[in-house]
């Protein structure tokens, strides 16, 4: 075993003579391009093209309810702001982001890979997921759609005018690019991994996107095929989903949220992969219960299907249905306790930094347990009978989404961007930004978890005046919000362009994706690794230079 | 020091070779043109007067069921497969399971009526 | 899995091994998983339409059988008869792909396109036989006949001997076929609905959905009928879409074979388009019976 | 009768004003008990260790610790058992809830873009509104005509969907004379926030008198607007702006209006009230016959309230719709004393 050794510190070359984005420069080496480094830059570049657009929609929301009256926007563009806002929010930015980015980037580094099983499909998942993208914006620019992103039968069938059927399409098309990523990903995560990289040494960033995978492959096509029947529906009315003629429009909801319940958990599940490497990198400690956060991933994923409809407790669907669900959805809360926990007891006698992406990851910590404990509220039934459909639904998602999976996104675009650039990003900036985020996202939202309470309905584009006062902080908030999100754009373009190199492995992490250079080759490791440590080992055992480093380091940063 | 990439794919290329052979291969594919026939002609007859309301679905399904699992199982070398591929193939099921459990659960136990 | 690493550096690459794998069996198992993954994903996606057939047919099955009754069994096991003999041809391209023999695995290959091609013709026939007699459910899609060139018609024109005498009053009743506008009418009438509401075996939903002032409303029931016909065409067209693709893929597998790209060591392309194959077969098996032969037994 | 809500400069809790209410606040009370035993529990544990345990040396190897079953079973177990407590709590609520008690009075409900239409048992109809008495049950049966509305009264703590091609029902009990918002809480399109109104807990009393039909201070225009713009939801169509549905009405009377049938017609008294009873007798060039009979619903009093309104938006003055409401009640003062105001025209109708 003559290659054991072969992948220590000390044999990466601080830079290869070629990385994969100095291996062409041409559109063509790019768009032609089966790196799955590569695509996921794409990727990376063209999320953060929807994020603005949908964080574009989502101020014009706050600056329309900074008043009572429905004054900025008349209330039928008001609709379709915060349809297109939601639309444009969960399938073209939430969904793909950590998977097509962050799992794109690392899963094949992380199991010591050299690409994903089919690269030429993970590039034709870019693609659909790009023809998607067009779809649902050559929608916006005809005029748009206004059924909120739920697309309720029968108002999307037969009331709107507006462009149900091309954002419908668009979201068809979407479904096949996170098919394809899910495919990819179980497969490379079976057949691929290195010599010793056994599955209980996976960094638990894999498992969570296995788990993702799983919900994707299981999920998905259920939404395709139920915009297909929508799409249907309104080209010629085939009358399921059309009460005049026998049909049942609440059947649409019920094969809507059989995926997008599910689809929260592909909102949630990466980032949480995320969270556990930041803490356990931060604190420089495996992570405590490993097996319990692997697993929780997988039960996670699997009894997420089994809740859909705590959706509809005040739908028309059975009553004895809706007992079932919320009893189904307390139960699906236990794991995501689990992990919470675990991660919490990580830093118990941990050595913990505060670096960028730990600040994301603390944040992360105490969004998200907030955004699940209201989901708690919305899951006991008999007190959403007054919760569904106000604000306090909005605060709720907006906790786990935003305050969970974008942070966790942040977190870890912070954490391995010198990995994917090679550079360094200004550590100051990345600390005033997370501070931002974090005040401004909760003035943002909690102010609406009581407005909710009061029983501001949801989607109004005037209200009683009586609500205002809440509003105007929440669009404070929002503003706030949007100066700290605008900031990393700014410091880590700079830095992609003017930054400092960086190292390998500058956290000295013993995980395979450190162990090549930053960037790395195009094939991922000069050496093929064999893996011989357990996962998260941070001590000497992992064959790293640790001594070397401490010298090299002048302060640790507090 | 030898660790397998995937403990449960432990099928070994010449496995795929001799399943059934050409016998077997024909023996199940008159096993599925007698089961079609067998489900023509019974859904001809009045079972569900006959023994009980929905006998006739019964049959016809269970039929169908059986003849699926010869598909995957012989035409489709699950017989041979890993854990895995048969995981996989459960779950499919599974899963299509509970979306059809779940939604008829609303729907037989509603209480409103449509008009 | 020691030579995991060692093969990297021995440059001998096997025809078709991917630069991203190791080695064939690590190619084969990948290709292999990820196709079921696939046939998953393609199992939720008919799901989709399994249940609303399910919930449909819990509501409605008096229209859903009567539906049924107009769909022609014949055909539909005829061509459930062929499926079956493509998927054992596939079966057996695929045995003789591992076997090395180039020209019986051409041959199979030839014989499953051309049973695939069949089933697509005989599933044209029954469109046509029911763009005839305006049960197509969109407006203005079905055979146009105006009033004066009417013409009496068979209900079902294509049976077999031995079906008439189970649903004999179906093949003989004649009626006259207008549709000036071309649009989904259903005039074989409502015994099924009656029937079953002198039996009193209607179902709640039934009862509100067909009946107006206590008596089957054939406007009503058409409506249905009609909801039938689109889970029909739906379920059956996306069948034949997938059908086309498989043609497709056949098409593709051929040209290699006839190349000998095939053998022992490397088949699995034959391997996993054969599991596309059966499983669209699969998903027949299943329509065949719900679609044609629920609620035949029902004396027309 | 009207008692506002309290007026505190941030409102954080809503009225109670129907016997689910204590429950379900209960309910909340609890669920943010538990939040705030978890939240604040797990960050002071954060705080703690990230504080106490903060980095000392770069890169050091803290001693691994793996994990812990019986930490783990205790804290899947502890989640457990308390999530059970919650579910149960939400069951029992919901199933009181949704059980409608047999004794209730009835009342009927349709949803519709964008406005609710009540009828009650004895026949009385209002429009974005609903008068309840104090202390009785209340059962609703609420319908569409077109797409998917939610009834809701936050006051009450209860709201349900109200489905096409169904019945669906809720119930409440009402225990505080007052006015509560009505809200519709499932997205409906275009003027989804607008489609509500109030709903009028009474004294049985007052409900009686009510029921047998009062009358109002108010001069005939202020009436009309007031049932315009919110009792009878005409703005919904009539006052949209840009996206409006509904024919222009300010400077209206007296004018020549074209129908699509090719006539046309002077619009006069008689005219307004066959277009608000009988909408699709005459359809005016450019507008889509969707406008609902008012037939049945509107009293005679009120019809002529209406007409009284809507010739106001004529008035001398001018023609915008401001200076004619303004102008208005000051134009009118003899004719709010007299009741009896219609002139002979518009008793010509049934
Ligand atoms: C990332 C996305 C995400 C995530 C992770 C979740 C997680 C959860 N959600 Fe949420 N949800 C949404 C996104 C998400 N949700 C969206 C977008 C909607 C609205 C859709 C729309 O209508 O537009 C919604 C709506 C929604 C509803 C429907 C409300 C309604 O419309 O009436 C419900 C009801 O049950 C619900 C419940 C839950 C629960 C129980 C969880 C649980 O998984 C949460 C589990 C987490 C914890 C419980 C916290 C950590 C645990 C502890 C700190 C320990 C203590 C725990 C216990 C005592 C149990 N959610
Ligand atoms: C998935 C994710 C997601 C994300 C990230 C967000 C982010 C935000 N959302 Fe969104 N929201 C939804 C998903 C999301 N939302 C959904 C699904 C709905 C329901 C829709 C429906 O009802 O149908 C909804 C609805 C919704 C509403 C309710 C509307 C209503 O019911 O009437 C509100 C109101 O406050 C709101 C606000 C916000 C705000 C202030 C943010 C902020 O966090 C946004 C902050 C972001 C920015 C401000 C942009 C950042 C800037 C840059 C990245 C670069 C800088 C740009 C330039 C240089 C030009 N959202
Ligand atoms: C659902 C929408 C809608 C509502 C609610 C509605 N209208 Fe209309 N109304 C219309 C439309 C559309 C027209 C034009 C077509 C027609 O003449 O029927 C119209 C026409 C009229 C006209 C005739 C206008 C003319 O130019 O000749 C009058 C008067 C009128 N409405 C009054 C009312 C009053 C009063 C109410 C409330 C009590 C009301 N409308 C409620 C949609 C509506
Ligand atoms: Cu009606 Cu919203
Ligand atoms: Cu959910």
């Amino acid at each position: 075993m003559q290659n054991v050794d072969a992948i220590n510190l000390e044999n990466i070359k601080e830079e290869a003579p070629v990385n994969y984005l100095t291996n062409g420069f041409t559109l063509r080496s790019w768009l032609l391009t089966k790196d799955h480094k590569r695509i996921a830059i794409m990727y990376l570049l063209s999320i953060s093209v929807f994020f603005m657009l949908g964080g574009l929609y989502a101020s014009a929301i706050r600056l329309e309810l900074l008043t009572p009256a429905s004054d900025l926007l008349e209330s039928g563009t008001y609709n379709k702001v915060f349809t297109q806002h939601g639309v444009i929010m969960v399938f073209l930015f939430l969904i793909p982001a950590i998977p097509a980015v962050l799992g794109n980037f690392l899963i094949p580094l992380m199991i010591g890979a050299k690409d994903l099983a089919f690269p030429r499909i993970n590039l034709l998942s870019l693609y659909i997921y790009w023809i998607a993208g067009a779809l649902i914006v050559f929608a916006l620019l005809q005029g748009g759609v206004d059924t909120g992103w739920t697309f309720y039968t029968p108002y999307s069938t037969t009331f709107s005018n507006s462009y149900v059927m091309l954002v419908g399409l668009g979201v068809f098309v979407n479904g096949f690019s996170s098919i394809l990523t899910g495919l990819n990903f179980i497969v490379t995560i079976h057949t691929m991994r290195a010599p010793g990289m056994t599955w209980f040494r996976l960094p638990l960033f894999v498992w969570a996107q296995y788990a993702t995978s799983l919900v994707m492959i299981l999920g998905t096509p259920v939404i395709a095929i139920t915009v297909l029947l929508l799409a249907l529906e309104r080209l010629v009315g085939i009358g399921i989903f059309d009460p005049a003629i026998g049909g049942d429009p609440i059947l649409f909801q019920h094969l809507f949220w059989f995926y997008s319940h599910p689809a929260v958990y592909i909102m949630i599940l990466p980032g949480m992969g995320v969270i556990s490497e930041l803490i356990s990198n931060f604190s420089r400690k495996k992570i405590f219960g490993y097996e319990f956060i692997a697993f929780s991933s997988i039960a996670i994923a699997v009894f997420g299907f089994l809740v859909w409809g705590h959706h509809m407790f005040v739908s028309g669907q059975s009553i004895y249905a809706g007992l079932v669900f919320s009893f189904l959805t307390m139960v699906v809360a236990i794991p995501s306790a689990i992990k919470v926990f675990n991660w919490s007891a990580t830093l118990y006698k941990g050595s913990i930094s505060y670096d960028t992406p730990m600040l994301y990851g603390l944040f992360f910590l105490g969004l998200f347990m907030i955004g699940g404990l209201t989901g708690l509220f919305l899951g006991s039934v008999g007190l959403t009978v007054h919760l569904t459909d106000t604000y306090f639904i909005v605060a709720h998602f907006h906790y786990v989404m935003v305050g969970g999976q974008v942070l966790a996104y942040l977190g870890g675009i912070h954490y391995w961007w010198s990995k994917m650039t090679g550079k360094i990003y200004s550590e100051f900036w990345g600390k005033i930004s997370a501070m931002l985020v974090f005040v401004g996202f909760n003035l943002t939202f909690f102010p609406q978890f009581i407005l909710g309470y009061l029983g501001m309905p949801r989607r109004y584009a005037s209200y009683p005046p009586e609500f205002q006062v809440l509003n105007i902080f929440s669009t404070a908030g929002a503003s706030i919000l949007g100066i700290g999100l605008t900031l990393p754009v700014i410091y880590l373009t700079y830095s992609f362009f003017f930054g400092a190199k960086a190292s390998a492995n500058p956290w000295m992490h013993p995980g395979l994706e450190w162990r090549t250079s930053s960037p790395p080759p195009t094939e991922n490791f000069d050496v093929p690794p064999v893996v011989t440590w357990e996962a998260y080992e941070f001590g000497e055992e992992s064959g790293l230079d640790i001594e070397g480093a401490r010298k090299s380091v002048v302060a640790p940063t507090v | 020091m030898e660790h397998r990439v995937d403990e449960t794919i432990e099928v070994q290329q010449d496995d795929h070779q001799e399943h059934i052979g050409l016998p077997g291969y024909f023996a199940v594919f008159l096993i599925l043109f007698v089961g079609t026939i067998v489900t023509y002609v019974v859904a001809l007859q009045d079972l569900d007067g006959a023994l009980f309301p929905g006998a006739n679905t019964l049959v016809a399904l269970s039929i169908a069921f059986f003849k699926m699992s010869c598909v995957i199982l012989f035409f489709m070398h699950v017989r041979w497969s890993s854990k895995l591929i048969w995981l996989t193939a459960v779950s499919g099921f599974f899963w299509l399971a509970i979306m059809f459990a779940f939604t008829m659960g609303d729907y037989l136990t509603r209480s409103t009526g449509t008009f | 899995m020691a030579n995991h690493a060692d093969t990297h550096d021995d440059h001998y690459h096997p025809p078709g091994l991917q630069h991203q794998f190791d080695d064939m069996k690590q190619q084969m198992d990948s290709v292999t998983i990820g196709m079921w993954v696939f046939l998953v994903q393609e199992i939720m996606f008919f799901g989709g339409l399994f249940t609303v057939y399910l919930v449909f047919r819990s509501k409605f099955p008096m229209a859903f059988a009567a539906g049924s009754n107009h769909l022609n069994a014949f055909w539909g096991g005829l061509n459930t008869l062929v499926l079956i003999v493509s998927s054992l041809t596939m079966a057996l391209a695929v045995y003789y792909a591992q076997k090395g023999n180039r020209n019986l695995q051409v041959a199979m290959i030839v014989l499953t396109m051309i049973f695939g091609t069949v089933f697509l013709g005989v599933k044209a026939i029954e469109y046509t036989d029911k763009y005839n007699h305006g049960l197509i459910p969109v407006a203005g899609l079905n055979k146009k006949v105006r009033e004066n060139e009417a013409h009496a018609e068979k209900t079902a024109s294509l049976v077999l001997p031995f079906e008439t005498q189970v649903s004999a009053a179906s093949t003989e009743e004649s009626h006259v076929y207008v549709n000036p506008e071309g649009n989904f009418q259903w005039n074989y009438g409502t015994e099924l609905a009656q029937m079953a509401q002198a039996g009193n075996f209607l179902t709640a939903d039934e009862k509100v959905g067909y009946l107006s002032n206590g008596e089957v409303d054939p406007a009503k029931f058409r409506d249905k009928v009609q909801i039938f016909y689109w889970i029909y065409f739906v379920m059956t067209g996306l069948h034949a879409v997938h059908m086309i693709i498989g043609l497709g893929v056949m098409a593709w597998l051929l040209r290699k074979a006839w190349l000998g790209t095939f053998s022992a060591a490397y088949f699995s392309p034959v391997e996993i388009s054969g599991l596309y194959w059966h499983f669209v077969d699969i998903v027949w098996i299943f329509l065949f019976p719900l679609l044609y032969l629920l609620g035949r037994h029902f004396i027309h | 009768m009207m008692i506002m809500q309290q007026n505190t400069w941030i409102p954080l809790f809503p009225e109670q004003a129907s016997t689910f209410a204590g429950d379900v606040d209960l309910l909340y009370f609890y669920l943010i008990a538990i939040s705030a035993f978890f939240t604040i529990g797990i960050v002071a544990a954060i705080f703690f260790f990230v504080v106490k345990y903060r980095e000392r040396e770069a890169f050091a190897t803290p001693k691994e610790i793996h994990g812990s079953i019986a930490l783990e079973t205790l804290w899947s177990i502890i989640p457990f058992i308390i999530s059970m407590t919650v579910f149960l709590g939400g069951a029992i609520v919901y199933y009181n809830q949704y059980r409608v008690p047999d004794e209730a009075m009835d009342v009927y409900v349709v949803g519709k873009q964008w406005m609710w239409k009540i009828q009650h048992a004895t026949g009385q109809r209002e429009i974005n509104e609903l008068h309840v008495p104090v202390g009785r049950k209340v059962k609703l049966t609420m319908t569409t005509e077109d797409v998917l509305h939610d009834f809701f009264i936050p006051a009450f703590r209860t709201k349900m969907d109200v489905v096409p091609g169904r019945y669906t029902t809720m119930w409440f009990e009402a225990t505080k004379p007052g006015k509560y918002h009505l809200f519709c809480a499932e997205y409906c399109g275009l003027n989804h926030s607008g489609m509500g109104g109030w709903v009028y807990v009474m004294e049985q009393r007052d409900f009686d008198n009510w029921l047998a039909g009062n009358v109002s201070g108010q001069t005939p225009v202020e009436a009309g607007r007031d049932l315009f713009e919110n009792k009878l939801g005409c703005a919904s169509c009539h006052q949209g702006g840009k996206d409006q549905r509904g024919a222009v009405l300010e400077g209206i009377f007296g004018k020549e209006v074209k129908f699509t049938n090719g006539q046309s017609a002077i619009v006069d008294d008689a005219y307004l009230r066959e277009s608000i009873l009988n909408p699709g007798a005459k359809i005016v060039e450019g507008y889509q016959p969707i406008m609902p009979t008012f037939k049945g619903q509107v009293t005679e009093e009120q019809l002529v309230q209406l007409i009284a309104y809507i010739k106001s938006l004529s008035g001398d003055a001018g023609t915008t719709s401001q200076t004619a409401a303004t102008a208005a009640p000051k134009a009118s003062p003899e004719a709010a004393a007299n009741s009896n105001m219609p002139s002979s025209e518009t008793k010509g109708g049934n």
